[in-house]
C-alpha cells in the first residue's frame, strides 16, 4: 500500500494543482459551450478529483511514519537557475493539512456556488476563476521554493481581484477589485525585499535549503529582517493592520468568493507563510513578538468595527480580519499548531458563515442589509439552524470548534508570558467582543420581526447550497476535538513533523488549561448573553446600552475613518503629487529639451539681421575676415 | 609657340581644357552662324566635349605623365589635378543636364549659358592644377567671371541681377585681396611658383616668415570666399537664391571643388612647413563656419537659401579635413565629391520644382511634394539625408572620413563641435522631408499645384545620382580606391 | 564559413521590400499581405539561429568581410546569448505590426517598405559586432521610423517625428565621437585602425579615457532607452506613432538603448562602468518611480503605456548595473518581456484607436462588456506588464530586483515599489475603461477583436505564459553571455563580484 | 641700381589697397565700388613691381601684365552687369540691392 | 631723383586715390583715379618696367577708363550724388577694420615682419622690363597662362553679348520675380 501513497506523492503531486488549472483553462475557452450547470460541474470534479489525490497522499502523513517525517520533494523545472528558483513541490504534514482544507472546503464551496450562481450570465467565468483560484492556492501551499510560493501568493490575489470584480459592471465592485490587488502588492513589496534579502543571505530560494539550518547562516539581525518583511506581505495577504482594508471592500464579490478566499483559504496564506517559515521567526524574538502585538491589535480593531456594521457581509469581514489577528497572534506567541488550528476550525466556520450569509442574501434577494431583515428563522431553517451553529462556534462556546482554537491561541499567548501577557488580555476581550457582534448579527437576521422591504418573499435555498451548509456546520461543530489539549492533541502530532526543532509555545499544567478555557470559555458566554440583552430583549436595558455607546458605535459604524484617513493621507496627496510629477515632466524635463531645440533655432533667427541684405555689410565682413586672418596667423607665426 | 618650353610642353596635360574650350567655341560659332531653333547641335556638341574632357582626363589618369609638371609648372598633372578634373567634368556633365530646361527657356542666350559654363569649369580647372599662383588667379578669374555672368544669365529677373552684382562685387573685391596675397607671398619669397616657398626654406633660414603668412591669410581669404567658408560666406545665400535654378547648382559645386582644391595646394603644398601656424586659423574658421552655417540654416524658409546655409557648415566640415593636413587628402577629396553632386542633384529638384530660371524656392512650393512628384521628393529627400551624413548614403562616409581624420589631427574638439552641429543640422534637413512627405498643401480652390514635370534626362540624371549615393554610402571602395590610386 | 544565416537576415527584408515596391502603386490591396508574407521569412530564419544556437559565450554564426580595412571597418556580424533574443523578438514583431496595419491606406506601400527596411536595420544592429557597422545600423534605423512617424501618425506627428530623431541623432553623434576616438587609440597601441568589437576589447583604456569613452556612449544609449531624465521624447513619439510605430518603437528601439549598454559600455569600459554605477543606479530608479508616477495620471491610453516603458526599463538599467548574474540575465529577459507585454499593449491601444478614433481614457467606460475578448487581453497584457508571477513580466522583474539587492540595496528596494505604482496605473486604467456599466453611446456599438485581430495576439500570449513558466528555454542561451560580460568587468576593473556570483559562477 | 628701399612702393601699394579698399565699403555707387576695386588692383601691381625689382626677376613684371588683362576683362563684365541692373532698377545703388536678406 | 619722384607722384597718386574715394561725381572718381593710374606708370618706368608702363597708360589709363566713363554717361550718374552714409555703423565697422589693417601692418614692420631683401640674391641684376625681355619671358615661361588669359577675354565678350546685347527674351512663365 505504502508504494501507491509514495507514487502518488512522487508523482502525482503536480495533479493536485494540475486538475483545477486545466478545469480553469478548458472553462475559459469552452465554458461558454458547455453552458451553466455542467462547467459547474466540472469545475467541481476537478476539485473533487484533487481533493481524493490530497487525501490519498495524506495518508502516509497521518500515519506518521517514514514519510510524514522527510518531506518528500518533486523537482518539476527550473524556473530562474541563477536565483535558484525552480518549480519544486514540498509534501509535508504541513502542506498536507493545507491542501486538504484549500481542496475541502474548495468542493464544498464549489458545490454551493453551482445553486449561488445559478443565472448568472457569466457562471461558467465563475467556475473558470474558482477553478484557477484552487490552482493558485495550491501552488502556494505546495511549493517548496519561495519563487513558486510566491507565484501562488501573488495568482491568488489575481483571483481575488478578478472574483471580486465579477460583476465589473458595478464601479463600486471594480474599484474594491482594484484595491485589494494594490493593497496586496503593497504587501508583496514587503515580501520581495524579504525574498532579496533571502536570497543573498542563502543563495537560493529554495525552501528546503533556507529553512534547514538557518541559524548557522544568517544573523539574528537579518533573520529580523526578513522576517518583518514577511510580515508585511502576510499582513497584506491575511489582512492585518494596516493593510486590512481591502478585505470589508472585497465583499463586493459574490458571497461564496468570501467564503473561500477572504475566510478559508486565501487570507490565511499569510499565516501559512509564517508557519511554515517558523524556522526563520525562530532566531529573530523581536519579530514574533512584533506579528503577535499586529494580530492582537488587528483582532481587537477590527471585532470593535464589526459591532458597528449593519451589512451582513461587512460584519463577517471584520469577524474574519479579527479572527485573522488571532492566528497572528498565535504563530507570534510561536503557538504555531495553535495558529494553524484555529485556522482550520475558522475555515469551516467562517465558511459556513458567509455561505449561510448567502443564503439568506439569496433568499432575500440580494439584501445584505440587518436592519431589513429578522425573523426568518422560519422562512430559511435549515439556513438558520447552520448559521446558529457558526455563531456558536466562532462566539467560542464550548465544546464547538471556536472554543477549542480559540483557547489554544490564547492559551500559547498566556504561556509566552511577558508582553504577551497584555495580548492575552486583549484577545479575550476581543474573544467577548466577538461573541457580541456575532450574536448581534445572529439575532437581527433570524430572530425578531420581520423588517423586509416590500415585495421581498424569503425562502430557503436550494439543495446544492444547503448541502454543504450542513457539512460545514457538522465540521465547525466537531472540528474542535481533532486538537484537544492534554486528551486529543492529534493535530499536534501531525504537524509535528512539519515544525521539527521549533520551539512552540506550551502550557503544561493541566489545571492552567482548564482555566484559561474558562476564562476564554465564559468571556464568549458573557459575549452571547450581553447581546441577547441587548438586541434580543430589547427594553430599557437596550436603551441604556445603546445611549452609552453611542459615539463609540458611530466610530465602529465609519470603521474608525480609516479609510477616509488613508484617502486623505495618502491616496489624495499621492495623486496631487502624481498630477504635480507629470507637470515637471511636461515642463520642466521636456520643458528644457525643448528650450534648447526653441534656443537653437531663436539663435538662428537672432543671426538672420546680421545678414543684412547690402553688399557693402558683407565687404565689411569679408574684409574684417581677412584681416583677422592675417592678424591671427601673423601673430601665431612671429608675434 | 611653345618651342622654347621643349620637354615641359604636353598636350595631354592640357587636353581636357583644351576639348571644353574648343566645345564652347563651336557652340557659340554655330549659335552665331546658323542661329538655330533648337539645341540639339549644342547638346550634341556638349556631349561631345565632356565626353572628350572626361576621356582624355582618363587617359591622362592613365598615362604615365602623372606626377610631373608642364608648361615649367604652369600646369602640374598630379593626382589632385586629375581627381579635381574628373570631379570638375562630372560636375559639368550633371549640371549641363540640369540646366538643359534653363538652356531651352533662355532661348538665344542658352548658347552663352553652355559656353561660360564650360569655361567657367576649364577655369576652375586651371586654378586647382596650376604651380603657379599667377596661374592660379587667371583661372580663379576665368572661372569667376564667368559665374558671374551665369548668375545675372536670366538678367530680366530683379533678384538674379542683384544677385550678379552682389556676386561680382564681392568676388572681385574677394579676388583683389587674394591678389594682393600673391603679391606680398611674392614679395617674401621671390618667386611666384608654390615650391619656391619650401625650397627657400631648405636653403635659407627662415627667422621672420611675418610676410609669408600674411600672404596665406591673404590668398586664403580670397579662397575661402569662393568656398563660402564664414565669416566670408555673405555672399553666398543671396546669391544662391537669386541666380536662376537651373545653374545655381553648378555654380555652388564647381567653385567649391576649385576654391578647396586650390586652398588644399597651398596650404599643404606651399606652407605645408607651416602646419603649426595655420592649422589653428583654419579650424577655427571651420568652427564658425559650422555653427553660422548651421544656425541660420535653421531659420530659412527658403530652400535655396537653406542650401547655401548649409553649404557654409559643409565648407567648415571639409576645413576640418584641409585643416588637418595633406594626410586627410582622401577623406577631402572624397567629401567634396560626395557633397558637390549632392548639390547639384538638390539643385535640379529646386530648378524643376520652382522653374529653371526662377529665383528662390520657398519652402511652401514643396509641401507635398512626395505626392505631385515622388521621384523629385525622394531624389531631395535622400539628397538631404546624405547632406546630413546619414549613414547609408555617401554622405556619412565623406563625414566619417573628415572627422576620422581631425581626430587623428588632434581636432578632437572641432569634431565633436561639427558632431553636435550635424544633429542640429538634422533639424532643418529634415524639415525639407516634413514639407515633402508629412505635410499636406493646403489647397487653394481652383487653383491645384501642378505636377512639376522634369524631362526624362533630368530624372535619369537624379535617378544616376541618388543610387550612386546609396551605393557609395554602402560601398565606397571603388571611389575611394580611386582616390587613393590617383592623390 | 558556412551559410551567412545573419547577412541573410538582413537582407531578407530588404528583398522583401524591394519585391513590395516593384508591385505597382495602384495594386494597393496588395502590398501589405505581401508584406507580410515577406515579413514571415526572417522568422524562418530566426527560428533557424534559435535551434543552431550553441549555449555558449562565444559569438556564433559570424561572418567577416573586408569593408574598408584601412580604416579598420569590416563587415564583421556575430550574435551571442545577449543578441540572439532580440532578434527572434524584432523578427517576431515586425509582421505582427504589418498584420495590424490594416487601418493604413495612405501610401501603404511606402509604409510596407519602410517597416521592412526598419527590421533590416534593427537586426544589423543586434548582429554588428564592428563599431562603425554598428554605428551605421543604429542611425539609419531613424531613417524608416522617422517616416513612420511623420508620415501615418496622429496629430502631432512632425512635432514627434522631428523630436524623436534630433534627441536620438544627438546622442548617436556623441557615440560617433567615442567610436572614432576608439579607433584612435587602437591605432595608438596597435598601430592599425580597428573598429573590432574584438580587438576593441583589448585595448588598454586609462580610467580618465574610459570615463570620458563611456559617457559618450552612454548619453546615446541613455537616450535611447530612455532614462530619466532624457525621456520625454518617447512619450510624443509613441502616442503620435501609428499602431506599428508604437510596436516596434517600444519592443524593439527603445532595446538598442540598453543593448548598448550591455555589448558595449560594460565590456569596452569596465571600469567606468563600475565607477558610474552610482549615477546610472540613481537614474534608473529614478526613472522606474517616476514613470510610474507619471503613468498613473496620464489621460491618454498610449501615454500610459508610454511613460509604463519609462519605469519597466528603468528595471533593466538597474539590474544591467547591479553587475550580478541574476541582474544581467533578467535585464535581457526583461527586454525580450517588455518588447512582447508592451508591444502587445500598443497594439491593444491601436485596436481601440482604430474602433473610435480616440485614446482618451476618459472617452471609454464600461468596455468589458460590450468587447470582452478585447478586455481579458488588455488584462491580461496589464498583468503580464505589472510582473505577475507566472507570466513573463515577473521573470525578469524578479531576477532584477534580487539580483540587484546583493550589490544595490538601497536601490533594489526603492525600485520594488515600482512593483505597486505598476498596479496603480495599469489597474486604474483597466477600471475607468472597461468596468462599470458602459455609458457613451459612441462606444455601445464598438465591435470585439475579430479573428485576424486575435490571431496576432496568439504567439504573444503563448510566448508571454511559456517565459514566464520556462524562462530557460532562453535563460540556458543568455546566461553564458551575460556572465562572460561579468567575468570581463570583474576582471579588468576594481569592481569585485559578490560572493553569491563568486560561488555561483563556477557551476 | 635704384637708390630707393622698394619698401617705400610697398608702403604707398598697401596705403593705396587700403584706401581702394574703404572706398568700396563707403561709396554705394556701383561704377565708383567698380573704380576702388581697380585701384586695389594697381595696388597690388606695383607692389609686384617693386618687389620684382628688389629680387631683380621679370616675375613681377610679367604679373601686373596678366593682372592688367584680368581688370580689362572684370571690367567689361562689371559694367555689363551693372548696365543689366540699370536696366531692371534703373540705379547703379548697390544698397537698393538687398531684396534678398535674412 | 627717384626719391623726388616718389614723393611727388606718390603724394599724386594718393590724391588721386582719395580724390575717388571721396569725389560725390563720379566723372570726378574717374578723374582721379586715372591720376593715381598715371602715377603708378610713372613708377613702373621708375622701376624699370617699361613695358608695363606703356601697357598701363594705353589700356588701362586709356581703354579701361574711357569704358568707365562711357558707362558712366550711358546710365546717366554724370552728376553730384549724395555720400552721406545710410547703412548703420556702416563708417565706423569700416574704421576699425581699416584700423586693423593698418596696425596689421605696422606690427609687421615693427617686428621686422616686413623686409624681404635679405632674401635677395645677392648682386641680383635689376631687369630691365623691355618689350623683348617681357616678351622672351611671356613666350616661354609664361606661355601657358598667355594662352588661358584669352579666354578671359572670350569670357568678357560672352558676358557683355549675355547681359547687355539681345533682347529681352520673352519669358515662359510669369513667376514671381518681382
Amino acid at each position: 500500500m505504502n508504494e501507491v501513497y509514495e507514487f502518488v506523492i512522487e508523482n502525482l503531486l503536480g495533479l493536485i494543482i494540475l486538475l483545477p488549472l486545466l478545469g480553469a483553462i478548458f472553462l475559459h475557452f469552452f465554458g461558454r459551450f458547455i453552458g451553466e450547470p455542467r462547467s459547474g460541474a466540472l469545475a467541481t470534479l476537478a476539485i473533487a478529483g484533487s481533493f481524493g489525490l490530497a487525501i490519498v497522499a495524506s495518508i502516509p502523513m497521518f500515519a506518521g511514519g517514514e514519510l510524514a517525517h522527510h518531506p518528500t520533494t518533486v523537482m518539476l523545472w527550473d524556473w530562474m537557475p541563477s536565483i535558484g528558483a525552480a518549480f519544486e513541490l514540498r509534501w509535508d504534514p504541513l502542506a498536507a493539512f493545507m491542501t486538504l482544507i484549500v481542496t475541502g472546503v474548495g468542493m464544498l464551496i464549489h458545490i454551493y456556488s453551482v445553486g449561488y450562481m445559478h443565472g448568472d450570465e457569466r457562471f461558467p467565468r465563475f467556475f473558470t476563476y474558482l477553478n484557477l483560484f484552487a490552482a493558485s492556492m495550491l501552488t502556494l501551499v505546495l511549493a517548496n521554493n519561495f519563487a513558486m510560493l510566491f507565484i501562488g501568493w501573488e495568482l491568488v490575489g489575481l483571483c481575488s481581484y478578478l472574483l471580486i470584480s465579477f460583476w465589473y459592471t458595478k464601479p463600486s465592485a471594480a474599484a474594491a477589485g482594484k484595491k485589494a490587488f494594490v493593497v496586496n502588492r503593497i504587501g508583496d513589496l514587503g515580501f520581495i525585499v524579504g525574498l532579496m534579502i533571502v536570497f543573498t543571505s542563502f543563495g537560493t530560494l529554495s525552501m528546503g535549503e533556507v529553512l534547514e539550518l538557518p541559524g548557522e547562516i544568517i544573523t539574528a539581525g537579518t533573520a529580523t529582517a526578513i522576517c518583518l518583511l514577511f510580515l508585511v506581505g502576510a499582513a497584506g495577504k491575511s489582512a492585518q493592520i494596516p493593510l486590512y482594508v481591502w478585505l470589508p471592500d472585497a465583499m463586493e464579490g459574490p458571497t461564496p468568493v468570501s467564503a473561500l478566499i477572504h475566510a478559508a483559504t486565501m487570507v490565511t496564506a499569510g499565516v501559512y507563510l509564517i508557519a511554515r517559515t517558523a524556522a526563520l521567526f525562530q532566531l529573530s524574538g523581536t519579530a514574533s513578538v512584533v506579528v503577535a502585538t499586529v494580530g492582537a491589535a488587528t483582532a481587537l480593531v477590527a471585532a470593535t468595527i464589526a459591532i458597528g456594521q449593519n451589512d451582513i457581509k461587512k460584519v463577517l469581514a471584520y469577524s474574519t480580519v479579527s479572527q485573522l489577528g488571532y492566528m497572528f497572534l498565535a504563530v507570534g506567541a510561536t503557538g504555531y499548531v495553535a495558529g494553524l488550528f484555529h485556522l482550520m476550525t475558522h475555515a469551516f466556520f467562517k465558511a459556513l458563515l458567509f455561505l449561510a450569509a448567502g443564503s439568506v442574501i439569496h433568499g432575500m434577494h440580494d439584501q445584505q442589509d440587518m436592519r431589513k431583515m429578522g425573523g426568518l428563522l422560519k422562512k430559511m431553517p435549515v439556513t438558520a439552524w447552520t448559521m446558529g451553529v457558526g455563531t456558536l462556534a466562532i462566539a467560542g462556546l464550548f465544546p464547538l470548534s471556536g472554543f477549542w482554537s480559540k483557547d489554544e491561541v490564547l492559551a500559547s499567548a498566556f504561556a509566552s508570558g511577558g508582553w504577551f501577557m497584555v495580548l492575552w488580555v486583549v484577545g479575550i476581550v476581543t474573544a467577548l467582543i466577538t461573541a457580541f457582534y456575532i450574536t448581534r448579527q445572529f439575532i437581527m437576521v433570524f430572530l425578531g420581526e420581520p423588517r423586509w422591504e416590500e415585495g421581498v418573499e424569503p425562502h430557503e435555498s436550494p439543495r446544492t447550497m444547503t448541502l454543504p451548509l450542513v457539512v460545514l456546520a457538522v465540521l465547525a461543530a466537531v472540528a474542535g476535538f481533532v486538537n484537544m489539549p492534554k486528551i486529543n492533541p492529534a493535530l499536534e502530532h501531525f504537524l509535528e513533523p512539519s515544525l521539527e526543532g521549533i520551539q512552540m509555545a506550551h502550557l503544561e499544567s493541566s489545571a492552567l488549561i482548564v482555566l484559561l478555557a474558562a476564562v476564554s470559555g465564559s468571556a464568549g458566554i458573557i459575549g452571547i448573553g450581553l447581546a441577547t440583552l441587548v438586541y434580543y430583549r430589547g427594553g430599557a436595558f437596550r436603551q441604556w446600552f445603546l445611549d452609552r455607546t453611542r459615539r463609540p458605535f458611530l466610530a465602529w459604524e465609519n470603521a474608525y475613518w480609516v479609510d477616509q484617513m488613508f484617502g486623505r493621507t495618502i491616496v489624495l496627496p499621492g495623486k496631487r503629487a502624481a498630477f504635480l510629477t507629470a507637470r515637471f515632466d511636461d515642463a520642466v524635463v521636456d520643458g528644457s529639451v525643448n528650450g534648447v531645440g526653441r534656443l537653437t533655432s531663436r539663435l538662428g533667427t537672432a543671426l538672420r539681421p546680421l545678414q543684412t541684405g547690402f553688399v557693402r555689410t558683407y565687404g565689411v565682413t569679408l574684409a574684417a575676415a581677412a584681416v583677422g586672418l592675417a592678424i591671427w596667423l601673423l601673430s601665431r607665426g612671429a608675434l | 609657340m611653345f618651342d622654347a618650353l621643349g620637354a615641359s610642353t604636353s598636350w595631354l596635360a592640357i587636353a581636357p581644357e583644351i576639348v571644353l574650350l574648343l566645345a564652347a567655341v563651336v557652340v557659340l560659332a554655330y549659335d552665331i552662324v546658323a542661329k538655330p531653333d533648337n539645341h540639339d547641335v549644342h547638346a550634341a556638341v556638349a556631349i561631345v566635349g565632356i565626353g572628350g574632357a572626361a576621356a582624355f582626363t582618363w587617359a591622362q589618369w592613365r598615362s604615365d605623365l602623372v606626377g610631373q609638371e608642364f608648361f615649367l609648372n604652369m600646369a602640374r598633372l598630379d593626382g589632385l589635378s586629375i581627381v579635381v578634373r574628373f570631379l570638375l567634368v562630372a560636375v559639368l556633365g550633371l549640371a549641363t543636364v540640369a540646366a538643359w530646361p534653363l538652356l531651352r527657356e533662355l532661348g538665344r542666350r542658352g548658347a552663352e549659358m553652355l559656353a561660360l559654363m564650360f569655361i567657367a569649369t576649364i577655369g576652375f580647372s586651371f586654378l586647382a592644377s596650376s604651380g603657379n599662383l599667377v596661374m592660379m588667379f587667371i583661372g580663379l578669374e576665368i572661372g569667376s567671371i564667368s559665374l558671374y555672368v551665369l548668375a545675372g544669365i536670366t538678367r530680366e529677373r530683379r533678384l538674379a541681377d542683384e544677385a550678379a552684382m552682389k556676386y561680382f562685387l564681392l568676388g572681385s573685391f574677394a579676388s583683389a585681396i587674394f591678389l594682393y596675397g600673391v603679391a606680398l607671398f611674392f614679395a617674401g619669397t621671390g618667386s611666384l611658383f608654390l615650391v619656391a616657398l619650401p625650397s627657400a626654406l631648405a636653403s635659407v633660414v627662415f627667422t621672420k616668415p611675418g610676410v609669408i603668412l600674411v600672404a596665406l591669410g591673404l590668398m586664403a581669404a580670397g579662397l575661402l570666399f569662393k568656398v563660402t567658408a564664414a565669416p566670408f560666406h555673405a555672399w553666398a545665400p543671396d546669391v544662391y537664391q537669386g541666380a536662376p535654378a537651373g545653374v545655381v547648382g553648378f555654380m555652388a559645386a564647381a567653385a567649391k571643388i576649385g576654391g578647396f582644391a586650390a586652398l588644399a595646394r597651398i596650404v599643404w603644398e606651399a606652407y605645408g612647413p607651416f602646419l603649426d601656424d595655420w592649422q589653428a586659423p583654419l579650424a577655427g574658421i571651420a568652427a564658425i563656419s559650422i555653427v553660422v552655417g548651421t544656425l541660420l540654416a535653421i531659420a530659412q524658409s527658403d530652400i535655396r537659401r537653406m542650401l547655401a546655409y548649409s553649404g557654409i557648415a559643409h565648407a567648415g566640415f571639409i576645413l576640418i579635413g584641409i585643416a588637418t593636413g595633406p594626410a586627410s587628402r582622401y577623406a577631402v577629396s572624397f567629401y567634396l565629391a560626395v557633397y558637390t553632386i549632392q548639390l547639384v542633384a538638390a539643385f535640379t529638384v529646386a530648378a524643376t520644382v520652382s522653374g529653371p530660371g526662377s529665383s528662390g524656392s520657398a519652402r511652401e512650393e514643396y509641401v507635398g511634394l512626395a505626392r505631385r512628384a515622388p521621384l523629385l521628393a525622394a531624389t531631395l529627400g535622400l539628397m538631404m539625408l546624405a547632406m546630413s551624413g546619414m549613414p547609408v548614403t555617401a554622405g556619412f562616409v565623406a563625414k566619417f572620413g573628415v572627422f576620422r581624420e581631425g581626430w587623428i589631427g588632434g581636432l578632437e574638439w572641432l569634431v565633436i563641435l561639427a558632431l553636435v552641429a550635424s544633429v542640429a543640422a538634422f533639424f532643418f534637413y529634415l524639415r525639407v522631408i516634413v514639407d515633402m512627405y508629412f505635410r499636406e498643401p493646403v489647397e487653394t480652390p481652383g487653383t491645384p499645384k501642378a505636377a512639376p514635370q522634369a524631362p526624362p534626362s533630368v530624372r535619369w540624371m537624379l535617378a544616376i545620382i541618388s543610387v550612386a549615393t546609396i551605393v557609395l554610402g554602402i560601398y565606397a571602395r571603388p571611389l575611394l580606391d580611386f582616390l587613393e590610386a590617383s592623390l | 564559413m558556412g551559410f551567412p544565416l545573419l547577412a541573410a537576415l538582413i537582407v531578407t527584408p530588404i528583398v522583401g521590400a524591394a519585391a513590395v515596391a516593384i508591385v505597382p502603386a495602384a495594386r494597393k490591396e496588395l502590398h501589405l499581405p505581401i508584406g507580410v508574407a515577406v515579413s514571415l521569412l526572417p522568422i524562418a530564419l530566426a527560428g533557424l539561429l534559435f535551434a543552431e544556437f550553441e549555449p555558449s559565450a562565444n559569438f556564433q554564426f559570424v561572418e567577416f568581410a573586408a569593408w574598408y580595412p584601412e580604416w579598420g571597418i569590416n563587415w564583421h556580424v556575430g550574435v551571442d546569448g545577449i543578441a540572439m533574443p532580440l532578434i527572434l523578438l524584432t523578427t517576431l514583431l515586425i509582421p505582427i505590426s504589418l498584420a495590424a496595419s490594416v487601418a493604413i491606406t495612405d501610401r501603404i506601400k511606402l509604409f510596407v517598405i519602410m517597416v521592412l527596411m526598419l527590421e533590416a536595420g534593427l537586426i544589423g544592429v543586434f548582429v554588428s559586432l564592428d563599431l562603425i557597422v554598428f554605428f551605421v545600423f543604429f542611425e539609419a534605423i531613424l531613417i524608416p521610423m522617422y517616416f513612420i512617424i511623420g508620415i501615418w501618425g496622429s496629430e502631432d506627428r512632425i512635432y514627434a517625428a522631428i523630436k524623436f530623431f534630433l534627441y536620438t541623432a544627438f546622442g548617436s553623434a556623441l557615440m560617433l565621437a567615442g567610436i572614432i576616438a576608439l579607433g584612435a587609440l587602437s591605432a595608438e597601441q596597435t598601430g592599425v585602425w580597428s573598429f573590432d568589437y574584438l580587438d576593441l576589447l583589448d585595448l588598454e583604456l586609462t580610467r580618465q579615457t574610459q570615463g570620458w569613452l563611456f559617457a559618450g556612449f552612454a548619453v546615446a544609449f541613455a537616450i535611447k532607452v530612455p532614462i530619466f531624465p532624457v525621456h520625454t521624447w518617447l512619450p510624443d513619439a509613441h502616442v503620435q506613432a501609428p499602431t506599428a510605430g508604437s510596436v516596434i518603437l517600444a519592443g524593439v528601439m527603445l532595446k538598442l538603448g540598453t543593448y548598448g549598454f550591455l555589448r558595449f559600455n560594460l565590456p569596452l569600459f569596465p571600469q567606468a562602468t563600475v565607477d558610474a554605477i552610482p549615477i546610472m543606479a540613481t537614474l534608473a530608479v529614478i526613472g522606474i518611480v517616476y514613470g510610474a508616477v507619471v503613468a498613473i495620471v496620464q489621460p491618454d491610453l498610449k501615454k500610459l503605456v508610454a511613460y509604463s516603458s519609462v519605469s519597466h526599463l528603468g528595471f533593466i538599467v538597474l539590474g544591467i548595473f547591479a553587475l550580478t548574474r541574476a541582474g544581467l540575465e533578467g535585464g535581457v529577459i526583461q527586454m525580450i518581456n517588455h518588447g512582447l507585454t508592451t508591444g502587445a499593449l500598443f497594439l491593444l491601444v491601436g485596436m481601440i484607436y482604430e474602433r473610435r478614433h480616440t485614446k482618451a481614457i476618459a472617452d471609454f467606460g464600461g468596455l468589458a462588456k460590450i468587447m470582452p475578448i478585447f478586455a481579458g487581453l488588455f488584462l491580461f497584457m496589464a498583468f503580464a506588464s505589472i510582473g505577475l508571477p507566472g507570466l513573463n513580466g515577473f521573470v525578469g522583474e524578479f531576477l532584477i530586483l534580487i539580483g540587484s539587492y546583493a550589490t544595490l540595496p538601497v536601490y533594489s528596494i526603492i525600485a520594488a515599489s515600482g512593483v505597486v505604482l505598476a498596479a496603480i496605473y495599469l489597474l486604474w486604467a483597466y477600471e475607468r475603461v472597461f468596468t462599470g456599466e458602459p455609458t457613451k453611446e459612441e462606444n455601445k456599438v464598438l465591435s470585439d477583436l475579430n479573428l485576424r485581430e486575435i490571431s496576432l495576439f496568439v504567439p504573444l500570449v503563448v510566448l508571454i505564459i511559456l517565459l514566464g513558466l520556462y524562462p530557460n528555454i532562453l535563460l540556458d542561451r543568455i546566461s553564458p553571455s551575460t556572465d562572460a560580460v561579468l567575468e570581463r568587468v570583474a576582471a579588468t576593473s576594481s569592481y569585485e563580484l559578490p560572493a553569491l556570483d563568486l560561488s555561483a559562477g563556477g557551476e | 641700381m635704384p637708390d630707393l628701399d622698394p619698401s617705400w612702393y610697398m608702403g604707398l601699394a598697401a596705403a593705396l589697397f587700403l584706401i581702394g579698399a574703404v572706398g568700396m565699403l563707403t561709396r554705394r555707387n556701383a561704377l565708383i565700388m567698380f573704380m576702388s576695386v581697380e585701384l586695389m588692383l594697381n595696388a597690388v601691381n606695383l607692389t609686384f613691381v617693386a618687389a620684382g625689382r628688389a629680387y631683380g626677376v621679370l616675375d613681377g613684371q610679367l604679373a601686373v601684365f596678366f593682372v592688367l588683362v584680368v581688370a580689362a576683362a572684370e571690367v567689361v563684365v562689371g559694367l555689363a552687369i551693372i548696365v543689366a541692373v540699370f536696366h531692371t532698377r534703373t540705379t547703379a545703388n548697390v544698397d537698393a540691392l538687398s531684396e534678398m536678406k535674412g | 631723383m627717384e626719391a623726388a619722384l616718389f614723393v611727388i607722384f606718390g603724394a599724386v597718386s594718393l590724391a588721386g586715390a582719395i580724390a575717388m574715394v571721396t569725389a560725390k561725381n563720379p566723372v570726378y572718381a574717374a578723374l582721379g583715379l586715372m591720376a593715381t593710374l598715371f602715377s603708378l606708370a610713372v613708377f613702373y618706368i621708375v622701376n624699370l618696367a617699361h613695358l608695363v608702363a606703356a601697357v598701363q597708360v594705353i589700356v588701362y589709363a586709356g581703354a579701361v577708363m574711357t569704358l568707365f566713363l562711357f558707362v558712366i554717361m550711358l546710365i546717366g550718374v554724370d552728376r553730384a550724388e549724395d555720400t552721406s552714409e545710410t547703412l548703420r555703423f556702416q563708417r565706423p565697422l569700416v574704421f576699425i577694420v581699416g584700423a586693423a589693417a593698418v596696425g596689421l601692418g605696422v606690427a609687421a614692420v615693427v617686428a621686422d615682419e616686413w623686409s624681404w631683401t635679405p632674401l635677395a640674391p645677392a648682386g641680383a641684376e635689376a631687369p630691365n622690363g623691355t618689350m623683348a625681355a617681357v616678351a622672351e619671358q611671356l613666350f616661354s615661361v609664361w606661355a601657358l597662362p598667355f594662352e588661358a588669359v584669352s579666354l578671359l577675354l572670350i569670357v568678357a565678350s560672352i558676358g557683355a553679348i549675355a547681359l547687355a546685347f539681345f533682347a529681352p527674351v520673352r519669358r515662359r512663365k510669369e513667376k514671381s520675380d518681382a
